[in-house]
Parts: structure tokens; sequence; C-alpha cells
């Protein structure tokens, strides 16, 4: 009621301390990307666009170069230059930091700064996507003080900055005068108030005590959609998807593993897991917006149960094999995936017996290889197709992937399109990569998600950016959000 | 009213639990997705079908028999092994008595939720392994209650009168103490019954309630929870159901302890 | 003097209790599946062994089981039980934070439910209606889980009616507010409770009922309702409030399904998510309060017990 | 006793309290039939009977007190005006006020949580219009008229730091706080030992004199009636025997049933020794205790001598009566003797073992002991039919004793020994009548064939008739078997009547001993004297008599 220009956010999770680097959910993005500003971010169209970068050039995909804005300072007055940009991308580059973009940063070279203004990082094996892991909200240009394991990082040069701190409880931002669009943000601040159980932040939302909530939960979706001046705003998220236990019989074997793809019923997995909201996926999913989208990606298999069939009676399976399913009971999408997978299963004479501890239990479980199937999620905080690499290269490499699997050919291929530059070319080496993982199935993907925030229509300007950009792109959207 | 219903709804329960498969010849399992949510009263699925299209009815039946072994084992477990511990306490008194009582204290004090998670990871998850942790959870409670009345009883002088006749320690414990505190522990034991069954279900969460698919009527209240909003059913019949369990059990309960004080039964 | 040196001892029996929780919890957690690092990066690409093991040095986990459980009892003298894997602050000052909102939930609903259940329990002997309403309705609420309750209460008084907020804490600045936003969670944790005291209470009305000071007290004239306060209540309150501090007592961990419902951020739903991720120190922490609570609150009812009933203290 | 005499009193005034034809009946079951009967002012009326003949049905029906399943009828006329049907308004008034009552069990009369002065005052407040501080002041006062020592401190302790005798006073107190016509006193003396009774019966003479109050006195011991009474009305099964003035119902009692009560009192004075037991034939020595002691200790530190430096020998054939107040230690004794009581000092030997001193073992249980209980409701299995706790007695004690018979018909046969129909065999605790139970427990104490049987105050909690046949049936058994015998007992002439010898306890000492005539006839000790006086009379007469003379030391008879 101040002056109806804060926003009132119901968050999915409880935001601690924010730490510099690692990632904490999709609830710290989206308070990271209100306080913290990177090189760059993501618009609505989930293309890379300047930030505090003024402007950027790939001078060829291992060299980049990045021009600073001037006058750039922190929250708390601290100037921004190339040396303050170079400590925290070193930052963020170390082992120990176990920062969300170590992936790519874990083939830095050397970070120059010819000048205050310019930043040169230079790779040691190319990485067409660099920019899209700077704009990832982990990635914020941090002051000095951020960079230590375990230090406190609210100080940033966001366009919001932090008023007051009720732990576990809220979190209130009010504009910040040192952002530097600071003209175009409309609202004087966000109260972000900690909703852990969906159903509990839906009623919040239906009820009037938040405008705007994220990661609606499926089953709300028709509760909000019949509430009159609420806007459910949904896109296709993240996927779901199988891990397979290379290391032993039978997904040792291809074959089953292919007969597996043919084996589940996509449509009943969304129905199940997702009350209906999600897309069934027949091969590997990609966000349209990205540069090198291939729509041929998407087609590797269909549910063909009689394929199925023959493919195990080809790899010589015996009906009624008892193989252990993997899956959490700490969130009941997966294991509601897991029950529609078990009968698609049943169908093709697999006994599936489900294993379904906590998640912790479930992530040593799945790292660890005790399993035989697994069900997974991604999502993937980069929108081009070197996003599959995490999930071909098996586990302990990957704590994406199947246990024991070896992907070098794949990430041959793949690592050959980053290298390239034109993006006709590059399509090329990723379509090798793509066949080689329709042929050898060494993850499944199964399903891509709805993902969904709600608001009251008072609220303007906001848009849930399609693909996997819902989870890692959309929190910059509330700078460009007002309220009515 | 109470004479005839209380009698009627145990009898339903009960049938379930020996026969209820045979009753309801559907499979619990058997999902169609396209045919969820369907209403109470759908041709063919008398009291509709959940999220993923099951019989409702058949989960049900086939919920009855694991939900009451659980909770009978589990509290029978529980019973045994709270008696001999409050018992000995109480009747050994001194170091014994301390350490055992002040070991049920400090069970006591630990948060359920991580005694269960403690008890899972060395056990892994499966129906034995949920009776165990109930088991384990309501020990506590019965210890307490057989040590305070075996205080109260160990006084009295029939217990003397055996001594001094020569009882061996054993009959004195099984032979007098026990008959004579069986009243209050069949109270304990028929709420016991009751958390039981509600406990069990909220064990789910961790991962270690009864094994999914199989239905058990706990995990289909917790389940259905999530559709309250749009499909109560799912959440009100197994909820009937469990509430129908629990009066049934704590009046057995009661009944058992009047057959049980011989003031109540004939005279020969 | 008796009462101090009585006190003392149990003072110091609760404080080796507590230590023993605390080794107790401190091992099962090594016996637990699940590693924090490797929970904490679940959600991250790109991690392989090398990462893992530079956060579990980062964290401390590296050194030798003993090593971490020394540090963890000399910690525990200084009630330092380290810093929060999930958070990065210490757990001491996470816990605190979420104490209130536990302490007040748990002392409302305590309050509410005792009061109202010795009210119900005193109405069930006296009027017909109330035995019915005790008898049938108690059980009743016994076996409805509080989440169920929590959610039909938010459906019917907050969405449907609009009468009072759906969840959430306001803070004391704003009382009215507040103690809007408190009235549904006191509820649905009261409601059970009143049903167990209101049983306990009726079963020891009937029990005091058939003693000779109230048969006394009707023979020198003493109207029935002084006779019933004076003679019959006073006297069975005392078993009542024993029973009502054992429940008070195992409140403060079991709000966790409450805390969810309404939203509120208490100790159990910490608990609960810091189990989720195996943070061991804000585990350690957690559990160090709840069986603090309840064997303070036990140690507690013991003592007042002999203020209520003279003939155990004065003995 | 009032300043008139009772037949002049009855003649002169209108009576206070007129009961016409009362029925009382619980549900279908007639407790009361027909009874009427009449107290004058200043006047005492004792009600005797036996146990459950309805005397207390009968006292609390005049005070609406029954409750609910109770159907009063008749007439109850007190002070001319009509109490029947209760009119509970009116009742509260006159409760406590115009008729007051006193309980025989004092403390669970009086409510444990509140302190004396509290519940005092309550009730004085309950009344007449006082402040707090009034209502102390005549409660310290009431205190001190019913002679309690220390009314200022008492007022401030909680009935349980009381002991029997002070409690009676409270009560008393209590009862006369506003001056009440009527005092009914439910059997007010039957839970205290003889000293502090016949204290208390002489305080309720003096206040009555005072005054002027009637008196409604409830009991079935004979000598309390001779001692108190008026007049005097018989019960039996709800229903009037006889009712007259005291000194004639003992003189000449006109109905069998009540000469038959009469005689079951035994007496002193009626030399009811046991002149021709005999000398133990045996000198085989069955138990031996050298310089046992027992010392409690209490919180705070505070020590208890219960036993101090006892030396006591029993051979075979003997029945030693163990005699002293309430708390003089004869429990502890013989819980000593059956095993129950670790001693701190001395040595217990029985059947030449030795069971208790310097490198015995952790057992002290001996085979060769027995015991019959005070309370033989309580000391029966509730939860055990009549032959299995038999069987259960003789099965543990076939360990010791290998030629012990188990077999029904044994036990059937044993059943027969005391007197009990064998189809009591199958039945439970509580569907036998106090007699039969403690007859059963003399059965199982006689089963086991021991050398021994320590009998604590086995027929105190029976009414007298039926005190005499188990009292004649345990003699008879004695002298069939042989066993030694400690005999508890706070009833000198029980004592008298069953015992070889005499020993006399006081505050854990042996203060005397011998044969029971000697000791009896001619107390050597004060204590012993002073327990004798204190017994009263079965006989109006002999009883005024002797509360005539100064009282003092040697003045018995
Ligand atoms: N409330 C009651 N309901 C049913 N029966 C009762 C009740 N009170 C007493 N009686 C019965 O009435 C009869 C007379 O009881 P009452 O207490 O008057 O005997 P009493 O003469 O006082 O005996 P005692 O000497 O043992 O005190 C007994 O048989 C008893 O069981
Ligand atoms: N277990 C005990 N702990 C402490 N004191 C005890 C214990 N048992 C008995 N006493 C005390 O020892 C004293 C003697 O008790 P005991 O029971 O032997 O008396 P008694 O002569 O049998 O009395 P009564 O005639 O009342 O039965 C009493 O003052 C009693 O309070
Ligand atoms: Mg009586
Ligand atoms: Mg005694």
């Amino acid at each position: 009621q101040d002056d109806g220009r804060m926003l009132t956010f119901g968050l999915s999770a409880n935001v601690g301390n924010l730490i510099y680097g690692p990632s904490r959910g999709a609830a710290q993005f989206i308070v990271n990307q209100q306080l913290h500003r990177g090189l760059v971010k993501f618009d609505e169209n989930g293309t890379v666009v300047p930030a505090l970068a003024e402007s950027f050039e790939a001078v060829d995909t291992s060299t980049y170069r990045f021009t600073l804005r001037k006058g750039l300072v922190f929250h708390d007055g601290t100037p921004i230059d190339s040396a303050t940009v170079k400590a925290s991308l070193e930052y963020l580059a170390r082992r120990e930091t176990g920062a969300a973009i170590y992936a790519a940063l874990s083939t830095l070279e050397a970070i120059e700064t010819p000048d205050a203004h310019t930043v040169l990082v230079r790779l040691s094996k190319p990485n067409a996507s660099l920019l899209d892991y700077l704009a990832d909200p982990n990635a914020g240009i941090s002051p000095p003080a951020a960079l230590a394991p375990g230090a406190v990082n609210w100080i940033g040069a966001g366009p919001f900055r932090l008023k007051a701190n009720d732990s576990g409880v809220s979190l209130t931002l009010v504009k910040a005068d040192t952002y530097y669009d600071k003209d175009a943000v409309a609202l004087d601040g966000v109260k972000f108030i900690f909703y852990p159980d969906s159903s509990a932040r839906a009623n919040a939302l239906i009820a009037g005590d938040v405008d705007m909530v994220d990661f609606v939960g499926w089953e709300d979706f028709e509760r909000i959609e019949a509430t009159p001046k609420l806007v459910l705003d949904a896109v296709p998220g993240p996927f779901v998807y199988t891990l397979f236990n290379t290391g032993r019989a039978p997904f040792d074997n291809p074959k089953v593993r292919q007969a597996i793809a043919y084996a589940i019923n996509r449509d009943n997995v969304v129905a199940a897991a997702f009350y209906g909201h999600g897309n069934p996926l027949n091969g590997m999913p990609m966000s349209p917006g990205n540069d090198r989208y291939d729509p041929a990606m998407g087609e590797l298999w269909s549910y063909d149960p009689d394929k199925a069939r023959a493919l195990l009676a080809e790899a010589g399976v015996a009906k009624g094999m008892k193989i252990s399913l993997l899956t959490s009971s700490t969130y009941s999408f997966f294991r509601d995936m897991a029950l529609s997978m078990q009968a698609d299963l049943k169908a093709v004479g697999i006994d599936a017996e489900l294993n379904a501890p906590d998640w912790p239990t479930y992530t040593s479980a799945k790292n660890g290889g005790n399993y035989d199937l697994a069900v997974a999620g991604g999502a993937p905080s980069v929108t081009g197709p070197v996003y599959m690499q995490a999930y071909a290269v098996g586990a302990p490499a990957s704590s994406f992937g199947s246990y024991g699997y070896d992907a070098s050919e794949i990430v041959a291929h793949i690592q050959a399109g980053e290298a390239i530059a034109g993006d006709e070319e590059a399509r090329a080496e990723y379509a090798k990569a793509v066949r080689i993982i329709g042929d050898q199935v060494p993850f499944l993907p199964l399903a891509q998600r709805s993902q969904a925030f709600a608001y009251t229509d008072r609220v303007k300007g906001f848009r849930n950016i399609p693909g996997f950009l819902s989870i890692t792109g959309t929190g910059y959207m509330i700078e460009k959000t007002s309220i009515r | 009213m109470k004479r005839i219903i209380l009698p009627l709804i145990a009898g339903i329960l009960v049938a379930f639990a020996v026969a209820g498969p045979l009753l309801v010849p559907v499979d619990p399992l058997a999902q169609n997705i396209l045919a969820r949510f369907a209403p109470v009263g759908t041709p063919g699925h008398l009291l509709g079908t959940d999220n993923f299209g099951r019989d409702i009815l058949a989960r049900i039946a086939t919920g009855a028999q694991v939900e009451l072994l659980t909770a009978l084992a589990s509290t029978m477990i529980a019973l045994s092994l709270g008696v001999s511990i409050g018992v000995t306490a109480a009747y050994s008194r001194g170091l014994t008595e301390d350490f055992l009582m002040r070991g049920i204290d400090v069970m006591l004090s630990i948060p359920p939720l991580i005694l269960a998670l403690l008890v899972v990871a060395v056990l892994g998850p499966s129906v034995p392994t949920l009776i165990g942790v109930l088991a384990l959870l309501f020990t506590p409670g019965f210890a307490r209650v057989a040590y305070g009345q075996t205080l109260s009883v160990r006084s009295r002088p029939f217990i003397q009168a055996a001594i001094i006749f020569g009882a061996p320690r054993r009959s004195i414990i099984l032979g007098q103490i026990l008959p004579n505190i069986v009243a209050p522990l069949l109270a304990q034991a028929s709420l016991t019954i009751a958390s039981a069954i509600l406990v069990g279900s909220g064990l789910g969460y961790l991962g270690l309630g009864i094994r999914p698919p199989m239905p058990s009527w706990g995990g289909m209240v917790a389940d259905g929870q999530r559709y309250l909003a749009t499909h109560p059913m799912l959440m009100l019949i197994p909820g009937l159901f469990v509430v129908s369990a629990i009066l049934t059990f704590s009046a057995l309960g009661d009944t058992l302890r009047t057959l049980w004080d011989p003031r109540e039964q004939g005279g020969r | 003097m008796g009462l101090a040196a009585y006190c003392g001892k149990r003072i110091l029996i609760g404080l080796a209790m507590i230590v023993c929780v605390q080794v107790i919890i401190f091992l099962a957690i090594q016996v637990v599946p699940g590693d924090p690092v490797e929970a904490m990066l679940s959600e991250t690409a790109g991690i392989g062994p090398d990462v893992v093991a530079a956060l579990r040095q980062q964290f401390g986990l590296d050194k030798p089981m003993p090593v971490r459980l020394l540090n963890h009892v000399i910690g525990l003298l200084r009630l330092d039980f380290g810093i929060s894997f999930q958070y990065s602050q210490p757990a001491f000052d996470i816990i605190a934070s979420r104490l209130a909102v536990s302490i007040e939930l748990v002392v409302l609903a305590a309050f509410f439910g005792i009061t109202g259940g010795i009210l119900l329990g005193s109405l069930s002997v006296q009027t017909r209606w109330g035995d019915r309403l005790v008898s049938i309705l108690g059980p009743v609420i016994l076996s409805v889980p509080g989440y169920v309750l929590g959610s039909v209460l938010i459906l019917g008084l907050s969405l449907s009616l609009g009468w009072l907020p759906a969840g959430g804490v306001a803070p004391f600045s704003d009382p009215a507010e507040h103690v809007r936003r408190l009235v549904l969670p006191v509820v649905t944790l009261a409601l059970p409770i009143a049903a167990t005291i209101a049983k306990v209470t009726r079963f020891e009305i009937l029990e005091v009922r058939t003693q000779d000071w109230v048969r006394t007290s009707r023979a020198y004239g003493f109207p029935t309702r002084v006779t019933f306060r004076r003679d019959i209540l006073r006297n069975a309150l005392t078993p009542v409030l024993t029973i009502s501090a054992l429940e008070l007592g195992g409140l403060i961990g079991a709000t966790v399904l409450v805390e969810k419902v309404f939203n509120l951020s208490g100790l159990g739903s910490l608990l609960v998510s810091s189990v989720s991720v195996r943070d061991y120190p804000l585990i350690q922490g957690a559990v160090f309060v709840i069986s603090a609570f309840y064997i303070a609150i036990n140690i507690i009812s013991d003592i007042m017990y002999g203020f209520l009933d003279p003939r155990v203290s004065k003995r | 006793m009032g300043i008139l005499t009772p037949e002049a009193t009855a003649i002169a005034k209108p009576p206070l309290l007129a009961v016409r034809g009362l029925n009382i009946a619980f549900g279908d079951t007639g407790i009361v039939k027909d009874l009427s009967f009449d107290i004058a002012p200043g006047e005492t009326l004792a009600i005797v009977g036996e146990s459950g003949s309805g005397k207390s049905v009968t006292a609390l029906s005049l005070l609406g007190l029954l409750g609910p399943r109770a159907r009063v009828t008749g007439s109850i006329a007190f002070g001319g005006e009509e109490l029947l049907p209760y009119d509970f308004g009116r009742l509260t008034g006159l409760r406590g006020n115009d008729v007051s009552i006193i309980f025989q069990e004092p403390m669970a009369a009086l409510n444990p949580v509140y302190k004396i002065g509290r519940q005092l005052g309550d009730v004085l407040r309950n009344h007449l219009k006082l402040s707090p501080a009034e209502a102390r002041a005549r409660a310290v006062e009431l205190l001190h008229k019913v002679k309690l020592p220390n009314p200022e401190v008492k007022c401030d302790q909680y009935p349980f730091e009381l002991s029997g005798g002070q409690l009676q006073r409270v009560m008393i107190a209590m009862a006369i706080a506003c001056r009440p016509r009527l005092l009914i006193a439910d059997e007010p003396t039957t839970a205290l030992d003889v000293t502090v009774q016949a204290r208390i019966l002489d305080l309720l003479r003096e206040l009555q004199a005072e005054m002027g109050m009637s008196i409604l006195f409830i009991t079935h011991d004979f000598g309390v009636v001779a001692d108190i009474a008026d007049r005097v009305l018989v019960m039996r099964h709800g229903e009037k025997i006889e009712t007259g003035p005291a000194g004639d119902l003992f003189s000449a009692p006109r109905e069998d049933y009540t000469r038959m009560l009469l005689s079951a009192v035994p007496s002193l004075e009626r030399r009811d020794f046991l002149e021709d037991a005999p000398a133990p034939s045996d000198d085989t020595t069955v138990l031996e205790f050298r310089d046992v002691g027992i010392t409690f200790y209490g919180r705070r530190g505070h020590e208890l001598k219960a036993l101090d430096g006892i030396d006591l020998t029993i051979r075979r054939n003997e029945v030693v009566a163990l005699v002293g107040e309430s708390g003089s230690g004869k429990s502890t004794l013989g819980n000593v003797a059956a095993g129950l009581l670790r001693v701190n000092r001395g040595q217990v030997t029985i059947d030449g073992r030795l069971r208790q001193g310097a490198g015995t073992g952790k057992d002290l249980h001996s085979p060769g002991v027995s015991m019959v209980f005070q309370d033989a409701n309580a000391s029966l299995n509730p939860r055990m039919r009549i032959g299995a706790t038999l069987r259960a007695a003789l099965q543990w004690n076939r360990r010791y004793k290998p030629g012990l018979d188990c077999s029904d018909g044994h036990i059937r046969h044993l059943l027969s020994e005391v007197g009990l129909a064998p189809e009591l065999f199958d039945r439970f605790p509580h569907e036998l009548s106090g007699g039969q139970k403690q007859r059963v427990g003399i059965a199982r104490a006689l089963s086991v064939k021991p050398s021994l049987v320590v009998a604590d105050e086995p027929t105190s909690a029976l009414d007298v008739s039926v005190q005499k046949t188990v009292l004649e049936l345990f003699r008879k058994l004695q002298r069939q078997y042989g066993f030694a015998c400690i005999f508890i007992t706070h009833d000198l002439s029980l004592a008298a009547s069953i015992s070889n010898r005499v020993v006399v306890m006081n505050r854990g000492r042996i203060v005397e001993q011998g044969p029971a005539a000697e000791v009896l006839r001619n107390p050597a000790d004060a204590y012993t004297r002073a327990l004798l006086d204190s017994i009263p009379l079965p006989d109006p007469a002999a009883q005024r008599a002797r509360r005539a003379r100064p009282a003092g030391p040697g003045t018995h008879p």
C-alpha cells in the first residue's frame, strides 16, 4: 500500500545468505538477478544482451572482448573497473568455488585488462556459449569482499539493493540509484516472501497476499486460471529424463536403452507428473530462441511398445526382468513420473521396482551408480546445443549423466561445433552428436515441463521466457516490470 | 446406535483386510491416465479413480492389508519392547532403572523425523522397515506407561505375598505384575494404532513409507491432499477409512479393557 | 536444601542427556546415506569429483570422524554448531531467528489446546452434549492429520470466505495482523491437543470425583460449583498438567506440516529442510534446541508437579 | 454423655431428629428398610451393626449425600422440618451448619492439596460472612478447642503432614465450626489406634457438654458404644433389630443377634485369656532375632529407627502377639521375619539358618515363613482365580519342598480345611466377602507347610462377628499344625485371646514381654499400662466407673 510500486513476490524457496558463484536453485537466481549484474544478461527473447559491458565481441570462439560502461559502481559506491571484473571471473574459475559456470570457465587461460574499461577473456578451448554462461544469474560481477568461500554477497551492481533481510521469512529490496539503467526501472522495490510449499504459495496469490509467484505447482494451474484477475504465465521449461546405469547389464547394451526409449509413453508422463502441463519429448529439447536451434534434434524416438519389445527380444532380455528404478520422494513429480514409467515398462515385460529415497540419498545413489534406471531433471543454464554435453558425459565425471557412460565421441562432435563460428556449419557437427545420441541413448529426455509464473493483472511488462531460460533468464524481467 | 455402527465398520474393515483383493477383483495398480479423476459412481469405478486413473476402491481394498498390518505389527512390537523396558526399569530400580528410563527420555527428545531417517538408512525402505520405525517411535510411550504402572503395582501386598511365597522374579513379573498393568497398556495401544496410521503416511514424504505403487490409506490421504482444492474425494475417501479404522480400534481397545477386567467376567 | 539439590541433579542429568542426543545424532548422520556436498551441487552442471573434494575440504568434512566429533562437542560448550553449509551463516544465528516463530506457535497452541481441553473435559462430565462432543469428536480430530486440517481450514475460512489470511507471519509492529495470521495455525495445532487433554481431564475428573474429600466438601454445604472447582478440578489438574507438559515438550519439533501449510518458517521446517540437504551443522543445532526444549519442559513439569501436589515436594 | 440423663431428655423435649419409615434403595436393591429412630437434643445415639448393614447409608441419607442413584423415601424431620423429598438448596444451607458429619478416614476426607487452615477457613466462610483473616483466626481458635498442639503452625501444614489422630481432630474442628445442632460421626475412630481413640472420644464428650449438640455415632466397636452412647440402635441387613438405652442393651439384650454380637467382642474383663493354651511342647527355636536394627532415611537426612536392638526368640508351637500403638515398628518386625526387609544391624536366624547378618547373601526369603496380611483383598492378585493363587504359592514352594501337592484336589481340600466351599476355587477375589478372602489368605499361608506364620493384623479389617470366626479358625489350625506364629495386632484383648506370649513394642523397641495373662493383668511398663487404659470396656457401667477415676499410671483395675 506504500505507493503501490512495490512488487510483493512469493518466492518458491528460502534464500539464505547469497554466496558468490555456486548455484542454489531457481529462487536464489531470481534474487541474484535483482541485486547483481554480470557483463551480459538475457532479454525477453532469450538473447544475450549487454549489461555491465556496454558492448562485447567474440574475437574468435575462444577469445571474447568486453567493453565496460563508464562510471559503474556497486550499491555501496565502490567503483567497478576491468580489474574488478577480472578478479570476479578468476574467482569463479577456481575449482574450490564450486561455481555454477565452472564448466565454462574451467578452460580459462587468461584475462587481460588492457585498460580500465576493457576485458579480454581467453579460453584454452573454443566455447561458443561463453556468453550464455556469463549471463547466468550466478555470474554477476561482485565486489572483492565477496570473493572468498562463504563470504556474503548482498552488495552488487544490480537494479535493486537490499533494504531488509528477515531471515527465513522475507527479503526487502529497493531500487538502487547506482544502477546503470536506473531510469528504465519502474518498480520502487521488490519484497520477496518465501513460500516453500507450492500450494501455500498459490493460496497466498489467490488470497491477495502477494502480487506474483514463481514455480506454480501444476495441480494449481486450473485453480489460478479460474481466479479472476490472475494471470498464469506458463511456458515449456526444463525437462525430465532417464538415466541408465551403463556400467552393468542390461543397460550396458545400447539396444536395451533404445528399447526403453520406445517403451515409455511420454503423454502419460506429462499427464501423471505434470497434471498434463508439459510437452512430450521425442528427442533433445532445445530453446527455439537460440541461434543454433535445430528442430531435427527433437525427433529421435517415439512411443512404440512393439518396437521396444522387439528390441528387447533382440538383445536377449528375458521377459519379467527385474530392475530397480531410482527416483526421489522429495519431489512428487519425480515419483509420479517413475510410477508412470513403471506401468509402461511392465507393458514391455520389465519389472521395475521403485526406490524413492530423499534427495541427498537419491543424489548419492545416482552419482555412485547405485541404480539400473533413474529419473532425473535437467535445467540447463545455457541455451545452445552444448548443454547436451553435461548430460551425455557419464557419471562420475559429470553428475548429470548416465553412470559409467563414455561419451568421448559425442563430446568431440559438440566441441567441434563449439569451435565453429558459423551457425550453419556448427549445426552439422551437433547433428552428428545427436545422431550418436539417438543410437546410443546415453540419456533419454521424456518431457518438458510447464514452468509457470502467476501474477495479478496489475503486474505489467513481465514475461516468462520460454525454454530453459524460464529458470535462468526470467528473473531479468523484473527490472522491466511495473505494477499499477 | 454405536452398537450397530461400530461393529459394521469393523466388519467392513476386516473384510477388506482379509479378502480385499478378492472382493474387488480390479488391479489396484492398473493405470489409465485417460480415465483419471473419474468421479465417485463412475461405472466400473465405484469410488472413482485417482491421478493415474487407478481404481480407488481397489486401492482401498488392497491398502487395507498393508495399513492394518503395519499399524498392528508396529504397535505390538512397541508394546512388547516398551513393556519389557518399563517393567524391568521399575522392577529393578537403582542403576538399571536410571539407565533405562533416561534412555527412554533421550529417545523421546530426539525429533521423530531424525529417528526415522536413521532407521531407514540402516535398514533400507520397505514395509518391515516402516514397521520398525513406527515401533521405535512408539516404544517410549509404552515404556513410560508400563514403568509408572509397575511402580504402583509393585508396592501392593499381593506382590509382597508372591515374594514371601517364594515366587521367582520371572513369575512375579509375568504372572503378577503384567496382568495388572494390561488395562492402561491397552488404552495406550489403541491410541498408538491410530498414530501409527497417521505417522506412517507422514513418513511417506521421507520415502520410507510403503513403497509405491503399493497403496496404503495413509499414503492415499497424503497424495490426495495435493488435489484437495480440485478433487477433494481423492483425499476424503481414504480419509474416511482412516478415521473409521481409528475409531474402531479405539472402541476395540475399550472393549478389550472391559473384558480383561475380572469384574466383568462371569464367575466361573 | 532438598529442592535446590534435586533441581541441580535433574539439570545435570538433563545436560548429560542433551550431549548424549548430540553424539547419537552426530554418529547417526554418518550412517545415513547422502552427502551434503553432492546434494548441494546436484543442480550444477559439469561437476566432477574434483570439485566435490574441494568443497568437502572447505566444509571440514575431510577430517577424520573422531576429530569432527570432538570439535563438535567442544563447540557445543559455546553453543557453536558451526557454519550452515546451505546458508553460509552460523547455524546458531539461523536457529535463533526461527525460534521465535516456533515458540510463539507452540506456546499459543499449547495454551489454547490445554485450556480448551480442560474446559471441554470439565463440560463432558457435567453435560450430556459435552460428553458426546468429547467422546465422538475427539477421536475424529485425533485421526485427521494436521496438514489436512490446515488445508481444509485455509480452503474454507481463507480462500472461500476470506475471513482470515492464508498463512505467513506479520511482524509484531502490526499486532492486529500478527494475531490474525496466527489464528488458523494455532487452531490447527491446538485442536488435537485439546482433544487429548479433554480426554485425560475427563478421566481424571471421574477418578477424583469418587474421592472422599469430595463427599466431605458436599457434606459441608459447599455449592456444587465450588466443590467442582475447589475439590475436583484442582486435584484432577495435577496429572493433566504433567501430560500437558509432555505434549508441549514434543510439540516444538512436530509442527513441520503445519508450518508448511501455513508458510511459517519455524524450527520444524528448518530441521526438515536441513535434513533434506544434509546440512549437518543446522541439523545438530535444530536437534539441540528441540531436545533441550523437551528435556527442560520435562524438568519444569516434574518440579511443578511438586508445587501442585504438596505430597510430592514436601516428602 | 450429656448433662442430663438420657431418659429425662427423651421425655422432656421434642426430638431434634425424627426418622420414620426410612427406606433407601439403589436401583432395585433395597438397602435400608423401614427404619425409624429419634435423637433428642444433647443426646448421643449409637448405631451398631455388622459391616454392610446400612449404617453409613442411613447417616448419609440424612444429609442427602447418597447421590442420584439412591431412592430415599419415608420421613426425615430435623428440628421439626421435613427434609424429604430433598430440597438441595435447603440442604446446602443445613450441611455443615446445623448438621455436621465426621468420616472414618480423616486422611481421605481432607483435600490433600490445601493447607489445614485454608480448609477450615473455607468451611467457616461458606456459612458465615468472614474475611479471610477472621476465618483464619477462628480456625486457629477451633484447633485450640480440639486440643491440637501448635495450632498456628498446623494451620499452614498439609493433611499428609499430620498424624491420623491429629487429622481426626481437624475434622472435628471442621464439624463444630458452625456450632451444629447435630453431629454425625461415621466410625470416627475405627482407623485410629486405642490410645488416640480414647483421646478423641474424650474430646467429643467434652465438646458435646459444652455446646449441647446431639451426636449420631456409628461404630461396630461395642467398647466405643459403651463409652459414648446414651442410646443404642442395632442394625442388621438394613433393618432395626432393637433399640434402647445403652445400659439396658448391654446388661439385658433382647435379641439373639445382639447377644451374638456382644459375645463376639473379645474382652479383657471377661478374662478371655488363652489359659488353656498349652505351653510350647517343643523347644525347637524357629525364629531368632539378635540385636536387630533398621533405620529408615527420609528426605533431608531425617533418620527413623523403626527397629532398635530387638532380641526375640520364638519356638515351635508358640504364638507371640506383637502389640503396640501405630508406628511402633510391629509391621517392620514382621516384614523382617518374612524376608521383605533387610536389616541394618544384627542377625536373623530362621529354622536354624542365618538369614540376615554378616556374610548372608542377597536372598532374604526363607521357605519356612509364610504370611497372612491385614488387607486380605489387596494380598490376593485381583486377576487370578482363587485356585490359581493357591496353586501358584504351592508351585513356587515346590522348589524348596518337593513334597508339596499341587493337584486341584488338594487345593479344594485346603479350601475346605479353612471352611470354604470348594466351588470358590474358580472365583475371583472380588467375588468373595472379606471374611472369605481372609480365609483364603490363611489357607495360602498354611498350604506351604510353614514353620513360622507372620500374621499382620489379619482381622482388623473384618467386623466383629467375622473376626471372631476367623480367629477361631486360626487358633484351631495353629494347634493342628503346630507352627510358630507372630501375631501382630493393636487390640490388646485380641492379643490376649490368641497368644501364649505378648510382646509390647514402643518406638522400635521391645518394652515388655511375657505370658499374655501376666503382661495384661500386671503390666510392668508404664507404656503397657497406658495402652491398657485406653481400651474402652464393652460395658457402660464399668466404663463409666473407670472414666470417673482420675487418670494416671496404674489405674487399670
Ligand atoms: N452408592 C451405592 N450404590 C449401591 N450400593 C451401595 C452404595 N452405597 C452403599 N451400598 C450398599 O449398601 C449396603 C450398606 O452399606 P453401608 O456403607 O451403609 O454399610 P455399613 O453398615 O456402613 O458398613 P461398614 O461397617 O462396612 O461401614 C452395602 O451392601 C453396600 O454395598
Ligand atoms: N519403607 C519405609 N520407609 C521409611 N519409613 C518407614 C518405612 N516403613 C515403615 N516406616 C516407618 O517405620 C515406623 C514403623 O512402622 P511400622 O509399619 O512397622 O509400624 P506399625 O507398628 O506396624 O504401625 P501400624 O499399627 O500403624 O501398622 C513408622 O514410623 C513408619 O512410618
Ligand atoms: Mg460404613
Ligand atoms: Mg502395621
